[in-house]
């Protein structure tokens, strides 16, 4: 049992599922005989044929279009948008087609289809590389949103997204692609599309993240924990749908719950959490629910793209600020 | 600079004249002969618009929500409707019901839909159909998937869309020709040229000479019809059918017609359009030729028009009444509007539906 | 000095700025000679000419894009699209384009331009004609969201919005379109673009709302005066820059909140808002942030439409629940 | 069906052989014969090259992230460039280094860009252009806007864009062809069909003849060039500027290269790329040929080449040096990211700009 990084999880996900189910299909630029530019698909096509492993021309309209005529007649497609910004010209269909055809044609054609994409900064890369749009999808009715964290996670997860019959959004955090190793087993075991994953337990306070932002999260939460501070740490991992009742019983024993985001802070997915708090969880709020974000302007290019993002010490120093309170 | 990328031709098929009469020095095809069909496909061009009269009159006086009138291009959607087999799939715009009606959609189903009830697209009898598509053209990438679906799984069926001439300046369109050409796709797509994206006239779309010729920049075959000509429509959507399911690459086919209607019964076209252009326009129609066609043929007469238009009309009135009785007496619960949209509805859906139960005839009106 | 309907008050606004700015172009489907699907631009094209006023083909993007294009260029372009759901092939050039022109450039170039369109449902309109995307929009950096809901905001704020120097998406509630008329002075004042209006003052609670759901918010509140409870009645019209500072001052001194939104619940812009207060604002509350919203799901076709938007009695539920805390 | 569609013709130029002879039989044009502007070009090509080169090493040493090469595409964005007056509007992709450079962009605003420093987008020197445009295709319409601007403006300057041939694919690029033959817009849409998308080849993006016929969509005129003949491009591109000026509508033109390097410095090109296949390409890449024609004309010899080869790296190195200087002595402060987003920062953003002073140094590390 080999140990994996997470975009191996993927490539061993999509394997699977190929091989369990033929009408699964990979499309995608780049994903077949270059086996993607982050090597996602690599070695999908030469074992599964170009019929199952399709390059497609340089058109992400296209590519979303096509995707949901071909889940509406009964294949599974599984696509790649090659980075996070070049989802944006997909959003008409997934928006208005792909969450809506269940729905609009009362049960008569589906879309099980997948939207893979890698999001997120960190790793140098060129402008529109780097964003993380998870809230835009997250605010589609229809649409299954999913950010896994660890490999085991990406492949159970993927897993469960192929097999879904309905659309979801399936982003890759890319800066954790090749972070940690872990052994996963190769058995087809899918996890549920609508839980939180509890990293680490504590009862002083929880922090929530998901995406590449658990690893500053995770030191955040072991630097607290030299100083004797036990901080609960959860996965949000399903944005879309939200588990925000494992949130809202952390946060019913810890009282205290900072939020750590790598996207903008205005209107994102750490909003809705800490909307969820002021409704459903007031009663156990002992402090101010702190979003830790990205800042609300443009990601930056490379050169600055750390300073954009939630450090370990903007994270411990907003936890500090909520742990004053008392 | 001179060049000569602008010397091709695209060809331009029309074998009934505005008189009824065959065009001369024109080889005819076959069909023309085969008056038995024709003259079911003038029967439901003719129900079509005794459909299409009701349905506007229904919105009139309240019954239905914005209707998209099919008025004037009867003989197009006929054509494109009876060239498919039942296995194919159609992927309309939105008021295509000619087409429609010979694929198993009911007359009833349009009028839920327009109706403003989702049930009216869950086409019993045309169940791999895709729905009404309001987001203009991109219907015409959903066929390209389906057409692609098709060709991996080795099924010798055919995906036919269609879009309009305001359509056809979308990326979407655009894209599904040049996916066509990378996928050699059994795809049949065409441009419904009604003269009319709403207000905006078909000269404001571009300045090329035709619009079937955007199938060249994917080197498809692109032709030109006359929309009003049953049997050029007919015979361009076989010929275009049968070389897509022969793997001989995807057509683009202009259908010239003329959108006789406002836009839907929410325009005022009078604002926009001059009467002699449409006092023009209902000389080319599609009914009259093809029924002077068959009358001269002896395939139709005055009584026999009688007879069908009253037929058509009762049952055009049995699916008004099966429309009526299922908004008005068992119209859909305000759940519905949750048991559909996944297969398994998450948590948060099933909260929301309990609350929503609570409120169950909030907000009838509007 | 005429009474005018909202819409009227776009129209008006479009005039005053065409006339004192010749860089100002109007652009969009339908929007010349028929003078756009509602009206807004009635006129515009006899008395501005069509190079001023121009129908475009129908392509979004290519709107978007062009609109980018001219924008940068030194034009001032007023996109139409002509109903919300039509906005989301647009959003690729809105996100990765209008919002980040300046900043990409270090101001060298801009991208003053405005994107306006009618959202919302309730007015009886076929499918995609009746959603609420701010929350969209409001996420992307760069990018100002602005929603009136009443005549003299539609002029003052478009007025405003085309003359701010960066791109506005300017969100018109069709259905309330010709609710109110009010008297409002061609006077070329424009209304601040980053202020709440509150539309009643009060003390027992505050209720926060924008665009059409206004109306059933007033609604609400004249009811609770009935009953002898007064509401503080807040419209925060511009969505993004929000000013949370108005939403926090009342609630201090209320304590209670309800907010109210046509759009989904998941991820919209009540979750910024109910966010926000359970930071700054925590300490105030008294009683849970509810979030009265349209349902998770797809806005239904219009036979439907009135039970997935919030009604005045959904709205009284959720403000007796907020109440009965003590 | 048979259909006349595709009997149309896109005329393909080449005038300088790749021996470096004018080729055969074709009328040359009369810039063939400016030995002073073709040596000047063929200067800027040697030192876009020579930049190129130490671009690539950059990046290779770690000093630069992440770099699109221009390798073998020289002759093509030159002859762009140049071709182009001072008031006209580029609209680039991401590799027409050697268009910027005549337009007056600077080597340093290149390494700047790709270092990962937005300054590099502040064209001092070429303050109308577009910057660099990553999503691709969508340039194509920012250019269709500048064009309607200048059109509207009544003002004689010309806008020009470049895609790829695998951006040819794309909505963006069809819905310019569009908007071009819509509004009649003084356009140049450049397809720079350098016969690769990353790992795609140009005959995966469609089974069209010629990428060029997608501008018979729009009824453009639609031609073909050699993209690694220097005379050729120019001929087409001062041809297309100048009609385009004129009031006579835009012109698409296909330039054919090969991209001699790896997509980006990200990429491995020998993972999906025939070795002999681009040896073969060698054989046609563009220096060499003008070097021939220059020399055999008595305008260049080895002793030139090596002093300019010279004279350029130095000019090169000295753009490094800024650049370096720049990014490493004088960086961007943490409040840059929030001093170019609006004119007038809102307050939250200026709250977010306070609070992020806070952590100047922060996360420098990756
Ligand atoms: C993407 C999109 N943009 C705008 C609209 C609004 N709209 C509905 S029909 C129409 C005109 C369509 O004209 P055309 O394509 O010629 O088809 P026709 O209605 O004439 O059959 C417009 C602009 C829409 N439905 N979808
Ligand atoms: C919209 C979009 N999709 C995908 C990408 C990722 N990507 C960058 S370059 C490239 C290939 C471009 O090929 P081509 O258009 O032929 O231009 P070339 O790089 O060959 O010059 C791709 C897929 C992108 N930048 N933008
Ligand atoms: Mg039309
Ligand atoms: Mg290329």
């Amino acid at each position: 049992m080999a140990e994996i990084t997470l975009i191996e999880g993927v490539t061993l996900a999509l394997a699977r599922a190929m091989e369990e189910d033929s009408s699964v299909v990979v499309l995608g630029e780049d994903v077949g005989v270059n086996g993607g530019v982050f090597r996602a698909t690599a070695g999908l096509q030469q074992r599964f044929g170009n019929e199952r492993v399709l390059d497609t021309p340089l058109a992400e309209v296209m590519i979303a279009g096509m995707s949901v005529g071909m889940a509406a007649q009964g294949m599974k497609p599984v696509a790649e948008a090659q980075f996070c910004g070049f989802s944006m010209p997909m959003i008409d269909h997934i928006m208005c087609h792909a969450g809506r055809m269940r729905n609009r044609t009362r049960g008569r054609l589906s879309c099980p289809m997948v939207l893979r994409f890698p999001s997120g900064g960190g790793i140098h890369a060129p402008e529109h590389h780097s964003e993380s749009p998870e809230a835009l999808f997250a605010h589609m009715p229809g649409i299954r949103v999913v950010i896994p964290s660890s490999p085991a996670r990406a492949y159970g997860l993927l897993l469960a997204a192929i097999r879904d019959p309905d659309p979801v959004i399936f982003m890759e955090p890319k800066r954790i692609y090749r972070w940690q190793k872990e052994e996963v087993v190769d058995d087809g075991e899918e996890l549920p599309l609508d839980v939180c994953y509890t990293l680490r337990d504590g009862s002083d306070i929880t922090l929530v993240s998901w995406g590449a932002m658990i690893k500053e999260t995770l030191a955040a939460a072991d630097e607290l924990a030299s100083r004797g501070i036990q901080a609960e740490v959860i996965d949000v991992a399903t944005i879309s749908p939200l588990d925000m009742d494992t949130i809202i019983e952390s946060v019913g024993r810890t009282g205290r719950c900072v939020i750590i985001q790598e996207a903008p802070k205005h209107c994102g997915v750490a909003s809705e959490i800490a909307a969820g708090l002021a409704d459903a969880g007031l009663y156990s709020l002992l402090a101010p629910v702190k979003r830790v974000c990205g800042y609300d302007t443009v990601m930056p290019l490379y050169r600055s793209e750390m300073k954009y993002m939630p450090s370990v010490r903007r994270i411990l120093d907003a936890i500090d600020a909520v742990l004053e309170v008392s | 600079m001179t060049d000569r990328s602008n010397t091709f031709k695209v060809d331009y098929f029309q074998f009934l004249g505005v008189d009824g009469n065959l065009v001369q020095g024109v080889k005819v095809p076959p069909l023309a002969k085969d008056l038995d069909r024709l003259k079911e496909l003038y029967k439901l061009m003719v129900k079509t618009r005794v459909f299409d009269k009701k349905a506007v009159a229904l919105q009139r006086t309240g019954k239905l929500g914005t209707y998209a009138s099919s008025l004037g291009h009867e003989a197009a959607h006929v054509a494109i409707g009876s060239a498919m087999k039942k296995e194919d799939c159609f992927a309309p715009m939105y008021r295509e019901y000619g087409a429609q009606f010979c694929r198993g959609v009911e007359m009833s189903d349009v009028l839920l839909y327009w109706g403003g009830d989702e049930r009216g697209n869950d086409f019993k009898n045309a169940p791999h159909d895709f729905a009404w598509c309001v987001p203009i053209a991109t219907q015409c990438l959903h066929a390209a998937g389906a057409a692609l679906a098709f060709k991996l799984r080795k099924e010798p069926r055919v995906a036919v869309s269609v879009v309009g001439d305001g359509g056809s300046s979308k990326g979407d369109f655009l894209e599904a020709i040049n996916a066509a050409s990378a996928y050699e796709l059994p795809l049949v797509l065409i441009i419904m040229n009604n003269q009319w994206a709403i207000s905006v006239p078909r000269s404001s779309q571009n300045h090329a000479a035709t619009l079937a010729q955007k199938g060249i920049a994917g080197g498809l075959t692109s032709i030109q019809v006359d929309g009003n000509d049953l049997i050029a429509c007919l015979w361009a959507m076989e010929e275009a059918v049968e070389a897509a399911r022969a793997g001989k690459g995807a057509v683009v086919i202009e259908m010239i017609t003329y959108r006789l209607s406002d836009h839907t019964t929410a325009d005022d076209a009078t604002r926009y359009r001059p009467d002699d252009e449409v006092k023009a326009a209902w000389e080319r129609e599609p009914l009259i030729r093809l029924r002077r066609y068959l009358t001269q043929a002896g395939a139709w007469d005055d009584a026999k028009e009688d007879a069908w238009t009253a037929e058509a009309t009762q049952e055009v009135q049995a699916a008004v009444d099966h429309y009526l009785d299922q908004v008005e007496n068992h119209p859909q619960p305000v759940t519905a509007m949750f048991d559909y949209l996944f297969k398994e509805p998450p948590h948060d859906l099933i909260e929301q539906r309990a609350y929503a139960e609570q409120y169950p005839e909030d907000g009838g009106h509007h």
